[in-house]
């Protein structure tokens, strides 16, 4: 109905192939990123800040990441949370051992580090598939925990085994530690993101993200045509891990500021990215987008309705919570298996049509 | 006259279609001359880069050794390479002829033997063999040229090219041929053969149209400027080459004001291509809007209801509404708003949908359109406008202007052409767009077009007091009434056809009082409503006797009498009294040609009864016909028809007319 | 009986120049476990030539095919490519050395579009590094359009435009075939091995098969391999013929003198039936 | 007789026992993967649900009380009588029953031939489901569960080796019978699929889907029928696991656990699941035993995964799970 596409020609392959080909969508896009590079900062709060939207840039990192590793390169992970547990303690390191690297900087280093543990973790997926990849993800995600956790090296030898991130600045602005205001937090996170998914747009649309995508619907034929299918899964890991350890790095110096390793980055968290990526769609960027709003917005607003508005206890509703999310993750599954990004392609597709039915 | 003289005089330096060329070469350099779907996007070239295609194109035809006054004859479907070739035989001083693709060999070999064509340029392989096997009967041709290089490997290339290296051959030759090329652009005038184009003659041979740079150039300056056409404008030339109207319009009028020619990946992709392209000046002819407003039904049909609902709603306003604004007539602001939420809702989407939406200016001639197809498209927003005219003229003889547009006239005359109505009614024109002649015929020159530069159209019409010309019907099927009033049967059985009802009519009246009409009803449009309407019948003889059917018809009969009574010319052709054949009017019979054209005389004959009773005032007639059936059996139809007479309207004006 | 590597090719029936020995089977033998899938067989490949192996099912035709393209390894025998002995390989060093192949039960990658799969056909010829493509760079775009450009000829080619951007998963057979064959063409191999690249069609997709792998070899005059088990179609196809059955090498040769060839006629009349 | 031995010795025994419980809970895994080649992740949790609900039935709670009481501001919480055991249990296995149907109505139905990945995580969502409705109905607060299992130190066994190497190993009674039910559990599972019709009709499925289908088999009763079975198991693993270490969610957590087991055991051999289950149990309680000094503590967290994946790298088909061979 939106959509006039009469006139939209494309006279070279550059134009063609662009991330959004349809003069509306390209639009819509601009439209976006002006909104949350020029308004949002003006009207952003510290409730909202840390209730939705910092968590939901970081997550977003991470199911991204995830994406590439599950929905475009077919590899099932189960160890997220270790992951980002790897991300944040090496820039932790990074922020203790050298106080003068930018934290810009150490973010990045971060991800280089988690991306490198991901490969060695990576290597058992050129001999295991499917769940018995999983079960090997789940070796990383229990041994560095335990790693995190039991050796002190890592947390600096602190009495509680807890790290806790100094606050740092970029161009004199704080970013984390306590003097972080929510603006800072914001436009870090959202600049993180940003360039984050464009590496993501870029990584998939070319012969990178074929070679992942061959692999993920029929490895054999993929190889006989030439895949070599330890660079493609080794790549994947790589990238994937380099993502992660970037949301893991973001969450501890940016949002959490302080963590432990159990229960900050535990087998939970996995679970709760892995979600992400199945509810929003496998194998699209965009669906780890809608995704993880799902499942940050949600909950809170599932909070705001039970506990402020009903005054029922916390406990309770944290049950209800884990509950409905099961729930829906089976609806979605039942319903949509391909997630809220197919469900709007479909709108999109209806919309395009308009008024025919097909 | 007049008129061309002074144009003449302001056209001495853009004399022909090269110098165009080189014009838009210089002011339009940058902007897109021409566009192609293939390999998956829009391969586009502007005025410059075409200039030089056709350069190297044409020194290669040099190197060839095409001679001033060859004819080049051109087969293939719409695409800029073989637009190009024309051009490029025009600057080298050739003639370019281009033919129907889809022709047969034998017609083929006609039109090249005809004109004599020394070199022919096809599209692809399908075309070079139909070439290779005319050559055997038609010696003239020395050279073959091919675009599309498919499947072309194992031919013997003695004395064939692929375009491709004719034009590397081209550039090679710039230094050696680059002066011989200039001059022979120099030599062109406005009085040089142009192009020569061969009309499908509905008796006899084609006939090879000379038309003249002045006949294009000229006809193309005033047409553009009379629909303010413009550089930026783009059309989708989908249409034959042979035609002229695609001659005009992708050459002549392209060339003229400077706007882009898109050409279609193939055939099939034609309405995607369009929807892609969204052309601002759009030409198709009735056939083709008629089955675009099927298809958009077609699809509506299997819409949720919601969708539907609203559909229809907000397209039976635009039916009211629509039209009035495109005329620019004023509609309350409520009705404008409404109008707006309707362009939002449907007809925005549609036109986009369909490629229409960012129409200027769009045209359809050829055949009769029906008004309420006509007036679909003009409701949605789409400034479609008829004209009317034919290859020996340049197309253009009439056209509507803005704001002036009716489904029932073909418009005013053309800018620079002068109309006249014949005492029989015939309409004749002159034009600078006049043909010079019809080549290797000076007689049918001479019978067509006299010594002052009249040509006959061979079509009847009148001048309403409007200023706008209405063709009634073929000259020659025009007769005369018994109080000397026109008689135009076609005229009013198009009009009963638009009906959907009405599958065919066959009007009587010639040399009598009064006119009656022999009605056959649509079985599948009938047929459907008596399914709706649960109304029971066994045959076609059966449905076509029942009361309701016949009560419809002769609504259908006195809207159309009442429209006709609306000109006093035809005032008479009123049908006082019809019937519903109790038979589908049929090739097998004898009472159609092939092409479902009805065979009025033999009709005539064999329900002579049936006339006479119309005639004679009964008010029912038993009668047996002889009939054909599938498997050639022939068998006797027996039936009691059911005469009615029909409300005619402003009788007595229109006999005082005739009087 | 052309068997022997010396001798520079030969002029076929319709008066192709046909070149020297491309690639030689030595003596493959190939088990699996017990079973013996193919015995002691050798034959030769030359370059622009048609060639076809036939046979009854289990003949051990597909086995010879994914010996070739270097998904198995036969225990004994050795492969001569372009007049080397070929080393053990993975499949997919194989593929780049130049040979591209299709499956006979469709192994298109269901979850992209037809362009992407024919796209993953170019990757030998595509060289930008990750972190060129991270932030596509000069290098990376580049390619991307390039290569672009070249399977747009062969989508062309092929006759596949209007379902350019149509998932696979949405094809019907015919289609899937034609898109498996333009994957394969993608990569611009010198020996292109088709699997039963007819099974499964209507006598009319079957024509215009024969059309489009005839079109191939004519136009880029690439070596093709094809098997099938349909001996009707082959015989016209193809330049030269080796039947197996049963794993052996029972006739190698033109058509016509295979055609002729007892043991080929009883085999067949064997499996008549099925 | 050196003392570390004696204490690796020891060690090993409750390695023995710790791995029964591991091994029950991968017998349910395998049970409903060798029918439905589904990976059941919810096992575990089903195990937690199942505890919850024996005891819910013994204390005699109100059943989603707290909802309840959120709700309408009610303050229920017990019936005020308390089920014997005896009876709680049937009444649990109904529930358990009941649960496989109402999985089987609303979940397995609407995802018949989707991609094992899809199932998957199917599971993953019914795990979570079930850990909240467990919460709501019965209150998450750790509970204690008694079904009358003898507990504490065993003093048979304790005697016994003191007099044979004059030191006494401590092994709970608990494990000892739960050794004795996991054995009897596995035997009668066996009997069952060997000489009941069911039980072969549901080795059929497993085998070869369509063919059981061609002969009549009800797969939709299969499914039910193995998600039962699975569901007593997971209550028998409950039991056990609940009347050692308590009723809570860290039960659910042996779910992840079962998960080397069926590595190294194969997902579709019901031995497999007990030999792997015993090899682990022993495994991380030696590694700890010997790694400590050197490298710290809870080795258990992760023992028995990086045993796993050491041993899918050169033995990717599990233990007893079949040779996989690739075709084109």
């Amino acid at each position: 109905m939106l959509y006039r596409e009469a006139g939209d020609f494309k006279t070279s392959y550059v134009a063609d192939s662009q991330t959004f080909p349809i003069k509306f969508d390209r639009y819509g896009y601009y439209f976006l990123l002006g909104f949350a590079f020029l308004v949002v900062p003006l009207i952003i709060n510290d409730y909202w800040a840390n209730a939705i939207v910092v968590p939901f840039l970081i997550y977003t990192i991470a199911a991204l990441g995830l994406n590439i590793l599950i929905g475009y390169c077919g590899q099932l992970s189960l160890g997220t949370g270790a992951f980002m547990a790897v991300g944040a303690y090496a820039s932790y390191k990074m922020m203790t051992g050298f106080p003068d690297l930018s934290i810009i900087f150490v973010i990045i280093l971060a991800g280089f580090v988690t991306a490198a543990v991901g490969v060695l973790f990576g290597l058992p997926s050129l001999r295991i598939k499917g769940f018995y990849l999983a079960v090997a993800t789940l070796a990383a995600q229990f041994f560095l925990i335990w790693l995190f956790t039991r050796q002190a090296w890592f947390y600096n030898y602190s009495p509680t085994g807890m790290i806790s991130a100094p606050t740092r600045e970029v161009f004199g602005v704080p970013v984390t530690g306590p003097r972080a205001s929510a603006v800072s937090m914001y436009m870090i996170c959202l600049c993180f993101l940003v360039s984050l998914a464009w590496l993501a747009r870029n990584l998939t649309r070319g012969t990178l993200g074929r070679q992942w995508m061959a692999i993920r619907d029929m490895d054999i034929a993929a190889e006989i045509i030439g895949v070599n299918p330890l660079m493609a899964k080794l790549t994947a890991f790589a990238v994937s891990s380099f993502f992660i350890g970037i949301s893991g790095a973001l969450l501890f110096t940016v949002y959490l500021g302080a963590a432990e390793a159990g229960e900050a980055f535990g087998i939970d968290k996995s679970f709760l990215v892995l979600f992400m990526v199945i509810i929003g769609g496998l194998g699209s960027i965009f669906g780890a987008f809608a995704g993880a709003a799902f499942l940050i917005v949600g909950p809170v607003l599932l909070k705001l309705l039970l506990v402020n508005t009903l005054g029922w206890p916390t406990d309770l509703a944290a049950h209800l919570e884990i509950m409905i999310i099961g729930a829906l993750i089976l609806v979605f599954l039942i319903l949509e298996p391909h997630g809220i990004a197919a469900l709007w392609r479909t709108i999109k597709q209806k919309l395009r049509l308009w008024p025919f039915p097909y | 006259m007049s008129s061309t003289a002074q144009t003449s005089t302001s056209l001495d330096d853009l004399c022909s279609i090269p110098a165009l060329l080189a014009r838009n070469a210089k002011r339009y350099g940058m902007q897109t001359a021409y566009r192609e779907k293939e390999f998956g996007i829009w391969q586009s070239w502007t005025w410059a880069e075409t200039d030089a295609e056709v350069r190297a194109m044409a020194l290669g035809f040099l190197a060839l050794g095409m001679q001033r006054g060859d004819y080049v004859a051109i087969i293939g479907r719409n695409r800029p390479a073989l637009y190009w070739a024309m051009v490029a035989a025009q600057s080298v001083g050739a003639i370019p002829v281009p033919l129907y693709q889809d022709a047969v060999a034998e017609e083929m070999a006609y039109v090249l033997d005809h004109c004599g064509a020394r070199f022919v340029i096809c599209g692809d392989q399908e075309q070079v063999d139909k070439v290779i096997e005319v050559q055997e009967t038609v010696k003239c041709i020395e050279e073959i040229a091919y675009l599309d290089k498919r499947g072309m490997r194992k031919y013997d290339h003695s004395h064939m090219n692929w375009l491709e290296d004719i034009m590397r051959e081209g550039r090679a030759a710039e230094t050696r041929l680059g002066a011989e090329l200039e001059k022979r652009k120099a030599e062109l005038t406005l009085d040089h053969t142009c192009v020569m184009l061969y009309t499908s003659g509905t008796t006899g041979k084609p006939k090879g149209v000379v038309l003249s740079n002045r006949n294009i150039i000229v006809t193309s300056k005033n047409s553009s400027e009379f629909d303010h056409l413009k550089p930026g404008d783009e059309i989708l030339a989908y249409l034959p080459m042979a035609w002229v109207g695609d001659f005009i319009f992708a050459i002549g009028q392209a060339y003229w004001t400077g706007f882009c020619v898109n050409c279609p990946e193939s055939a099939q992709t034609m309405l995607t291509d369009l929807r892609e392209i969204g052309p601002t000046y759009y030409f198709a002819p009735p056939r083709i809007f008629e089955n675009m407003l099927t298809t958009v039904m077609i699809r509506m049909e299997d819409a949720s209801p919601l969708k539907r609902r609203i559909f229809h709603h907000f397209m039976d306003y635009a039916r009211k509404v629509g039209p009035k604004l495109l005329d620019g007539k004023s509609v309350g602001t409520g009705a404008k708003l409404k109008y707006v939420l309707g362009n939002f809702l449907v007809y925005g989407p549609l036109k986009d949908t369909l490629g229409l939406r960012r129409i200027r200016v769009a045209y359809t001639a050829g055949e009769a359109i029906g008004p309420e197809i006509f007036e679909f498209y003009r409701s949605l927003g789409i400034n479609l406008k008829q004209l009317y005219g034919q290859t020996e003229a340049s197309v253009f003889i009439t056209q509507q202007p803005d704001g002036e547009v009716r489904s029932d006239t073909v418009g005013v005359p053309s800018p620079g052409v002068e109309v006249r109505i014949g005492e029989n009614g015939e309409v004749y024109y002159r034009s600078p767009g006049t043909f010079e002649s019809y080549y290797k015929n000076p007689e049918s020159t001479a019978s067509t077009k006299d010594p002052e530069g009249w040509v006959a159209t061979g079509d009847a019409g009148f001048f309403e007091d409007s200023g706008h010309l209405r063709i009634i019907d073929r000259a020659k099927d025009v007769g005369k009434m018994a109080d000397g009033s026109m008689f135009a049967p076609k005229y009013v059985e198009n009009k009963l056809k638009f009906f959907p009802n009405i599958l065919e009519a066959v009007v009587f009246g010639n040399a009598r009082d009064r006119c009656v009409a022999f009605i056959n009803i649509d079985l599948g449009a009938v047929g459907s409503w008596a399914e709706r309407n649960n109304i029971a019948y066994s045959s076609y003889q059966e449905l076509a006797g029942l009361k309701p059917v016949l009560d419809t018809i002769q609504a259908h009969v006195e809207q159309v009498n009442e429209s006709v009574a609306q000109d006093a010319m035809l005032a008479g052709c009123q049908i006082h009294r019809f019937l519903v054949l109790h038979k589908e009017l049929d090739a097998d019979d004898g009472e159609m040609t092939r092409t479902r054209k009805v065979r009025r005389r033999i009709v005539e004959e064999k329900f002579a009864d049936l006339i006479d009773a119309l005639y004679g005032g009964k008010d029912s007639i038993y009668t047996e016909t002889e009939v054909t059936y599938e498997d050639g059996r022939k068998g006797k139809l027996k039936a009691t028809l059911e005469i009615r007479d029909a409300k005619v309207f402003g009788q007595t004006s229109s006999a005082m007319a005739a009087e | 009986m052309r068997d022997t590597a010396t001798d520079e090719g030969y002029v076929t029936a319709d008066g192709r120049k046909i070149g020297g020995v491309a690639m030689e089977m030595k003596n493959i033998t190939l088990r699996f476990g017990g079973v013996v899938a193919i015995k002691d067989i050798s034959f030769d490949i030359r370059w622009g030539e048609v060639r076809a192996i036939i046979g009854p099912n289990g003949a051990g035709k597909s086995s010879m095919l994914n010996v070739i393209s270097g998904f198995y390894h036969p225990q004994e025998g050795e492969v001569i490519y372009k007049g080397y002995r070929r080393p053990k390989m993975r499949p997919y060093q194989v593929a780049r050395t130049g040979i591209a192949r299709t499956f006979q039960n469709i192994a298109l990658f269901e979850g992209m579009s037809v362009l992407d799969n024919i796209m993953t056909g170019r990757l030998h010829h595509m060289s930008a590094n990750l972190f060129q493509q991270a932030f596509w760079l000069g290098k990376a775009s580049r390619e991307e359009h390039e290569n672009r450009e070249k399977v747009e000829k062969i989508i062309d080619f092929l006759e596949i435009q209007h379902i350019r951007k149509t998932p696979v998963a949405r094809l019907p057979y015919g289609l899937k075939k034609r898109v498996e064959l333009a994957r394969a063409l993608a990569a611009e191999p010198s020996i292109l091995l088709l699997d039963e690249p007819m099974a499964g069609m209507n006598v009319e997709e079957k024509e215009d098969m024969s059309r489009f792998i005839l079109d191939v070899n004519d136009e880029f005059g690439t070596t093709t391999v094809l098997i099938e088990h349909d001996m009707g179609v082959v015989m016209d196809l193809s330049d030269r013929v080796v039947v197996m059955d049963y794993g052996k090498k029972i006739g190698d040769g033109t058509p016509d003198e295979v055609r002729n060839n007892e043991e080929v006629i009883k085999a067949y009349l064997g499996v008549a039936h099925d | 007789m050196p003392d570390t031995l004696l204490f690796a010795m020891e060690a090993t025994l409750n390695g023995l026992t710790a791995g029964v419980m591991y091994a029950l809970v991968a017998l349910g895994f395998v049970l409903i993967f060798k029918a439905s080649g589904i990976f059941n992740f919810a096992q575990g949790v089903m195990a937690l649900f199942a505890a919850l609900t024996l005891v819910g039935f013994q204390s005699g709670q109100i059943p989603f009380s707290h909802l309840i009481n959120a709700m309408f501001g009610t303050r229920l919480h017990h019936f005020g009588w308390n089920m014997p055991t005896l009876l709680a249990i049937p009444a649990t296995v109904v529930v358990m029953i009941l649960l496989a149907i109402l999985v089987e109505r609303f979940i397995l139905k609407h995802l018949v031939n989707q991609e094992p990945i899809i199932l998957f995580m199917a599971t993953i969502g019914l795990a979570y489901f079930l850990e909240g409705v467990g919460d709501i109905m019965w209150g998450a607060e750790v509970k204690a569960l008694d079904v009358g299992l003898p507990k504490g130190m065993s003093m048979a066994v304790d005697e016994m080796t003191f007099n044979w190497f004059g030191y006494g190993f401590y092994i709970d009674r608990l494990e000892l019978w739960a050794a004795g039910i996991a054995a009897i559990l596995v035997a009668s599972l066996t009997i069952f699929s060997q000489y009941t019709k069911q039980g072969r009709a549901l080795r059929a499925v497993a085998d070869d889907h369509q063919a059981a289908l061609s002969v009549g088999v009800s797969l939709r009763f299969i499914w039910v029928l193995t998600w039962s079975i699975a569901g007593i198991v997971a209550l028998v693993a409950g039991i056990m696991w609940g009347s050692k270490s308590g009723v809570q969610f860290s039960l659910s957590l042996i779910a992840l656990k079962a998960l080397p087991v069926l590595i190294l055991g194969g997902f579709t051999s019901i031995p497999g699941a007990i030999v792997g289950g015993l090899i682990i149990g022993v495994g991380e309680k030696l590694f700890d035993f010997f790694m400590q000094p050197i490298i710290g503590g809870a080795t258990e967290n992760w023992f028995a995964y990086m045993l796993a994946l050491v041993f899918l790298l050169f033995r990717p088909q599990g233990l007893f799970g079949e040779r996989i061979i690739e075709r084109v």
